[in-house]
């Protein structure tokens, strides 16, 4: 069953594809502040929302989804201005519950202004699937997969060759050090959400046309963007990469060959597994205390 | 330590004291509802919930309920049963309501019920699955089809068209769950025999695993979905992908056109069992259902400028036994209105012409539901 | 690595008087409150703001004194209400050994799991314990025959010596009960060498193993008390409303108890009463503005957290000893 | 009373400690001295349990406890402060210096929530020695204060009076004058020799070669983990190979 097992492969790719996105804005957050984001579901929610609703209403898709992905990086930013800059003294794990008091706040605020019901967007290239020795995929899925290799791929160069990508790296090593040297800490806070929020808004986008969009989509991709980003090592880009492909392929292999039943379990019996076997997740580096 | 008690004490009282001032004055009926308004089910309880408010200005406008006027007190359960058991507690005991509609899950209608049946109000439940009304509960009666019913209007539909070896794939909610432990008994009444049995959740975003394995599985000859609102969009639009050229059953979950919206071309040729609601235009106009389908229809999508769905209606026929009730008895006695409403008999609604009997807190049968097509991006009856 | 709590709150030696006012208060509060409401609705409501309270208080033992985190302790309440609406309702058992045999379940789970993922530090402890809370809710929807499914299960009324317990006035008693007995063991706890124990390896594991303190042990330890605390409660919980299901043990619910301890305030014995009383009041005080619910819930949590950073109650003593002796934070007095 | 035999660590490629081998004798003050990154602190951290020696052996009282975790270590009589404090700061000043005698009282979580009968008394004797403790070791006015509000100089000497508060037989000071001023060192300086008066077994790591030279009985010279010399603080102090690698330039700075 040659075909059957490219099918298992395809769709755990794509689905990859996505939790890797989500993974890689729970990472980046987490490298600048120490702080895992669980509004990082709704950045993707707001983006599928904001693209489809603006598409609803006559702007042309290409621009829907631009525009989608700014309004939700727009949110990310304003969210580390309003609410997790003010409370930088505070213990990580009360930002951490700012952050999902600020995911309740994104879902009440989508659910009130833009309506209950889920929401689709037309698929990029048409629906007419492609057949790959006798698997098929959608044309969108590639959409999602091609993408997501180049966010990667630009992540790699912002981190690697731009000054700012630099700094972040810096604040995300050591902030006073950062701080010290001449970077904008403060900058590199805002940026890192913003980003994390632009990245996440991509995939609801590219997702929305095969899966639709709802104000309450958010937590789950989220949830799964933070198993991801464990898996591979928080905060390790590549971590992000392989912990989403890895979930998806897993999720997809699982529901074809074992049992359906079950196949929401298998992540976190993996991260069990993996976080047993490696407290430090699969990429992540092993803490160091000086003593 | 003092000033944390002085704090928690101020903060109970004044917290408690807020909860008794938005309790109103008790002067209309008072019709309570929970219901499943954001979460997993919002997609069912949120047309339930624009119903009742259009049914109660319906019915004010037309001179309220023996000169009385109506009110209706709502909460939303979040789709998680445990919170319907705390807010039909408030429903009961603060808001002091006199009937009660409502629980869109059958989780949140069961965790109600012990409630209830201590308070002995009547109470007509939404939600889809049998355990509702077998046994019978002395005070909770039922809208909606059950998904016995929806169950055997599938199965009788296919063994007329020679189906025996099929797949089927629920959703892993209260609904899928329950209505899959109902599709296999009955298939195994009918004789059919279900070769593969998937699940899936009903938030996933792709479930072309499931599907590949129906796909690949030798000899199936149908595909029975068995899930509601995007859940459904997701498989519709997976089965399209994978080219499952098998012909394609949903239930009554989907029957509103959100689904075929949603879906696009993928959902054509879907076959379901659907309140006639759906499909009232075709019928004879001698029909009973025919006009007040439409009219709940015209008057739903004028409202709101939204699609309407079997849901919505199942709360409208909800109202409509209630108020025939109190009508006959004449008066807001809980007990006699239970007993009407345990002995309704020929009320034409949108899923059928309701007979209860204390056997049956139901009133429904299978005729009621018309497997209906998807062509054109409409709904039409099946031939 | 970071630490779920980077820089734990200082905590000023307990005076047993303090204490002692602290309790009486808490135990006249308890003990006037049901006249003060009017219905059962009401009890129903403060009952459950003493079942959190305890769930609170228990979870505050393992995060806010021994800094572990747990994002899936419902889990371990499910486990105590399942295993008894199970063996009362398939097996025949008496309400009070199902809930022993719960309870004693739930220990011995959370300490084969506890041995494993208390290695794990921070955020990684964060996700191995909420997936183990996923894992138990998705059994529990699972596995049908036994639970009932996602439609869930009735339970039978508890009934001791074949007394039946009914009534939210009768079961307003136990759970007071209990939150009066939880907060001065739980004080006992704090203020014995155990106590320090817990306390001194959330300050530095290293000082404390150095000190003799096993730390391995101790975190088990807290761990699974605070897990079988959560079964107990599981347990007599779902006697109590007559009906389970397996959001009881969802992630949500987890997440509930977190928000408990942090808004309250971290190592804070009050502060999870309060966290408790704000958890179950505001939901019923936001239920008729739909939407809004939830952005106004967000927006508090958000405002508190930003205002008074270490938990209300901690964060308000804080401000008010300072005011109150003219200095600043917390200088000596 | 402690004997290291070829003790080695090595962390990745690094050799932190290499072949280092010496003996403390029982109730003396040893030093170990040596230049930044010696491996002074790794052979501390190797000894107290907090890392396992990657070859090598280390006996205490006879019996090798090489691979032993810190808290059986301490069941044993070992003791240790820290160059990089290890204070609990969630904890009063008194209660970090009570953590250190967790070993001397009950410490079983059901004894402690239900207040064990003599648990109150047992606790209340040790916060009395642990005042007591903190008055010897010069920190006395900060027996009510929080940890997290004390300075640091007073919080180096927490550390130790928590060392001591476990009746040590051995105690390991690592770096206790480092960052102290000139009365502070001397407070200190005074302190480890009263400590070994009491028959205590001292061991230090310290930079400052005037206390190093004053309290110790003998000492060890570590340079890139290798054991250098040992003896007197008389044999080190003409040692040629400890001039040229590390007094002769500390000299010359003076």
């Amino acid at each position: 069953m040659l075909s059957e097992l490219l099918q298992f492969i395809l769709s755990g790719v794509t689905l990859g594809a996505m939790y890797t996105l989500s993974a890689l804005g729970f990472s980046m957050i987490y490298n600048a502040s120490g702080v895992i984001n669980f509004a990082q579901g709704e950045f993707i929610m707001v983006g599928g929302m904001a693209a489809s609703f603006l598409s609803a209403t006559g702007v042309p898709l290409p621009m829907a989804c631009v525009a989608g992905v700014m309004i939700a990086g727009l949110v990310g930013g304003l969210v580390e201005r309003w609410a997790v800059a003010p409370a930088r003294d505070a213990e990580v794990a009360s930002v951490i519950i700012i952050t999902i008091g600020v995911s309740m706040i994104l879902r009440g605020l989508t659910e009130i202004l833009l309506g209950k019901r889920p929401h689709a967007l037309p698929h990029f290239s048409g629906e007419a699937p492609i057949t790959v020795l006798g698997a098929t995929i959608l044309p969108q899925s590639l959409w999602v997969l091609v993408v997501g290799a180049l966010i990667v791929l630009g992540l790699n160069l912002f981190f690697g060759r731009t000054r700012i990508g630099k700094g972040v790296l810096a604040t995300a090593y050591d902030r006073l050090a950062a701080q010290l040297v001449g970077v904008d800490v403060r900058r590199v806070l805002t940026l890192s959400f913003v980003l994390s929020a632009g990245i996440g808004a991509v995939g609801g986008v590219l997702i929305t046309p095969i899966s639709t969009v709802a104000y309450d989509t958010g937590m789950m991709l989220g949830l799964k963007g933070f198993v991801a980003a464990t898996l591979g090592g928080l905060g390790s880009g590549p971590g992000a990469v392989a912990g989403g492909l890895f979930l998806g392929l897993i999720e997809a292999l699982t529901a074809g060959y074992i049992s359906s039943a079950y196949k929401d379990a298998v992540p976190f019996v993996l991260v069990f597994i993996v976080l047993v076997l490696r407290p430090q997740g699969l990429l992540g580096t092993k803490p160091t205390d000086r003593i | 330590m003092r000033l944390f008690n002085t704090m928690m004490g101020i903060a109970c009282a004044l917290g408690l004291g807020a909860l008794a001032a938005t309790a109103l004055a008790a002067d209309p009926v008072k019709v309570g509802s929970v219901l499943s308004l954001t979460g997993g089910a919002s997609s069912l309880g949120d047309p339930e919930l624009k119903t009742l408010e259009m049914m109660v200005e319906q019915t004010n406008k037309a001179g309220g309920l023996l000169g009385r006027p109506v009110a209706l007190v709502h909460y939303d359960d979040g789709s998680e049963p445990g919170k319907a058991n705390v807010l039909v507690k408030r429903l009961i005991e603060d808001d002091k309501v006199d009937m009660l509609i409502g629980g869109t899950t059958t989780g949140a209608s069961m965790a109600m019920y012990p409630l209830i049946e201590r308070a002995q109000i009547p109470f007509i439940s939404l939600a889809g699955a049998l355990v509702i009304v077998e046994p019978v509960k002395h005070w909770m009666f039922k809208a909606a089809h059950h998904d016995r019913m929806v169950g055997q209007r599938v199965m009788l539909d296919m063994k007329a068209k020679g189906y025996k070896t099929i797949a089927m794939l629920s959703d892993t909610s209260g609904f899928g769950q329950s209505a899959r432990k109902e599709m296999q008994n009955v298939a195994q009444k009918v004789g059919i025999t279900i070769a593969v049995d998937e699940t899936f959740n009903p938030k996933d975003t792709d479930v072309t695993a499931q599907l590949a394995k129906i796909k690949n599985t030798p000899n199936v000859q149908a595909l029975f979905v068995v899930t509601f609102g995007q859940g459904a969009v997701v498989v519709t639009k997976n089965v399209a992908q994978l080219g499952i050229d098998l012909p394609h059953y949903q239930t009554s979950g989907v029957a509103t056109r959100e689904y075929i919206r949603l879906s696009g071309p993928a959902a054509e040729g879907v076959r379901l069992p659907a309140p006639v609601l759906m499909v009232a235009a075709e019928l004879p106009d001698s029909d009973p259902q025919k006009q007040l389908s439409i009219d709940y229809v015209e008057e739903y999508e004028a409202r709101y400028k939204t699609d309407v769905s079997s849901f919505g209606a199942y709360a409208r026929d909800a109202w409509f036994i209630w108020t025939n009730a109190v009508k006959q008895a004449k008066s807001f006695d809980k007990v006699k209105i239970r007993e009407f409403i345990e002995n309704t008999a020929g009320l034409p609604g949108t899923s059928g012409i309701i007979n209860m009997t204390p056997q049956d807190h139901l009133g429904l049968d299978v005729s009621g539901l018309k497997i209906v097509t998807i062509k054109n991006g409409n709904f039409v009856i099946a031939n | 690595m970071t630490q779920i709590s980077q820089s734990p709150a200082p905590r000023a030696a307990r005076s047993n008087t303090g204490r002692f006012i602290g309790l009486a208060t808490l135990t006249t509060v308890v003990a006037l409150l049901p006249l003060a409401l009017p219905n059962a609705f009401y009890v129903d409501v403060a009952i459950r703001i003493a079942i959190l309270a305890v769930n609170g208080i228990a979870l505050n033992l393992l995060m806010g004194y021994t800094g572990q985190i747990s994002l899936g302790h419902a889990g371990f309440f499910g486990l105590g209400a399942y295993g008894s609406a199970v063996l009362t309702a398939h097996f025949g058992w008496s309400p009070l050994w199902a809930l022993l045999a719960a309870a004693a379940m739930t220990a011995v789970i959370a300490w084969g799991v506890a041995r494993v993922i208390l290695r794990l530090r921070g955020h990684y402890l964060a996700m191995a314990t909420l997936g183990l809370g996923i894992i138990i809710s998705i059994v529990l929807s699972n596995e049908t025959a036994w639970t009932g499914g996602p439609d869930g299960m009735a339970v039978d009324s508890f009934s001791l010596f074949g007394v039946p317990l009914s009534g939210e006035r009768r079961w307003y008693w136990v759970f007071g009960g209990l939150l009066i007995g939880t907060v001065i063991l739980a004080q006992n706890l704090i203020d014995s060498p155990a106590g320090r124990a817990l306390q001194a390896l959330h300050g530095s594991e290293t000082a404390a193993s150095v000190a003799g303190i096993d730390v391995g042990r101790r975190k088990v330890g807290v761990f699974v008390l605070s897990a079988t605390v959560a079964a107990v409660m599981g347990s007599l919980s779902a006697h109590y409303a007559g009906y389970i299901n397996p959001g009881i043990a969802g992630f949500l619910q987890s997440v509930e108890l977190v928000i408990i301890v942090v808004l309250g305030g971290m190592a804070s014995i009050y502060g999870s009463i309060f966290g408790a009383v704000v958890m179950g009041l505001l939901p019923q005080l936001l239920a008729g503005y739909e939407g809004w619910d939830s952005v106004l819930f967000g927006l508090i949590m958000v405002v508190t957290m930003i205002v008074l950073p270490r938990g209300v109650v901690p964060s308000l003593t804080a401000r008010l000893r300072s005011t109150r002796f003219g200095t600043k934070g917390n200088a000596p007095c | 009373m402690l004997t290291v035999a070829n003790l080695s660590k090595q962390f990745g490629g690094v050799h932190a400690v290499q072949d280092v081998s010496f003996t403390i004798p029982q109730g003396c003050v040893y030093s170990v001295i040596g230049p930044n990154g010696a491996g002074k602190t790794t052979l501390f951290n190797l000894i107290s349990g907090l890392y396992t020696p990657t070859s090598g052996s280390i006996r205490f009282e006879g019996q090798d406890i090489s691979g032993q975790a810190p808290d059986r270590l301490a069941r044993r009589g070992m003791s240790r402060t820290f160059q990089n404090l290890q204070i609990c700061k969630n904890l009063s000043a008194i209660d970090n210096v009570m953590v250190g005698a967790h070993l001397t009282l009950n410490a079983s979580m059901f004894a402690g929530m239900f207040r064990w009968p003599g648990l109150a008394r047992a606790d209340r004797a040790c916060r009395e020695r642990a005042a007591a403790l903190m008055e010897r070791v010069g920190c006395g006015d900060f027996i009510t204060a929080d940890a997290a509000a004390m300075p640091y100089g007073a919080l180096k000497r927490l550390e130790i009076a928590r060392a001591l508060a476990s009746d040590p037989k051995i105690l390991f000071l690592d770096e206790p004058a480092a960052g102290l001023n000139h009365t502070e060192t001397h407070s200190v300086q005074t302190l480890v020799a009263e400590l070994a008066r009491s028959g205590l077994t001292v061991v230090v790591v310290e930079h400052d070669m005037k206390l190093v030279m004053s309290v110790s009985d003998r000492i060890l010279v570590l340079n890139y983990g290798r054991r250098l010399a040992e003896g007197t603080p008389a044999d080190i102090r003409e040692n040629p190979d400890v001039i040229a690698a590390y007094l002769g330039a500390d000299t010359e700075e003076e």
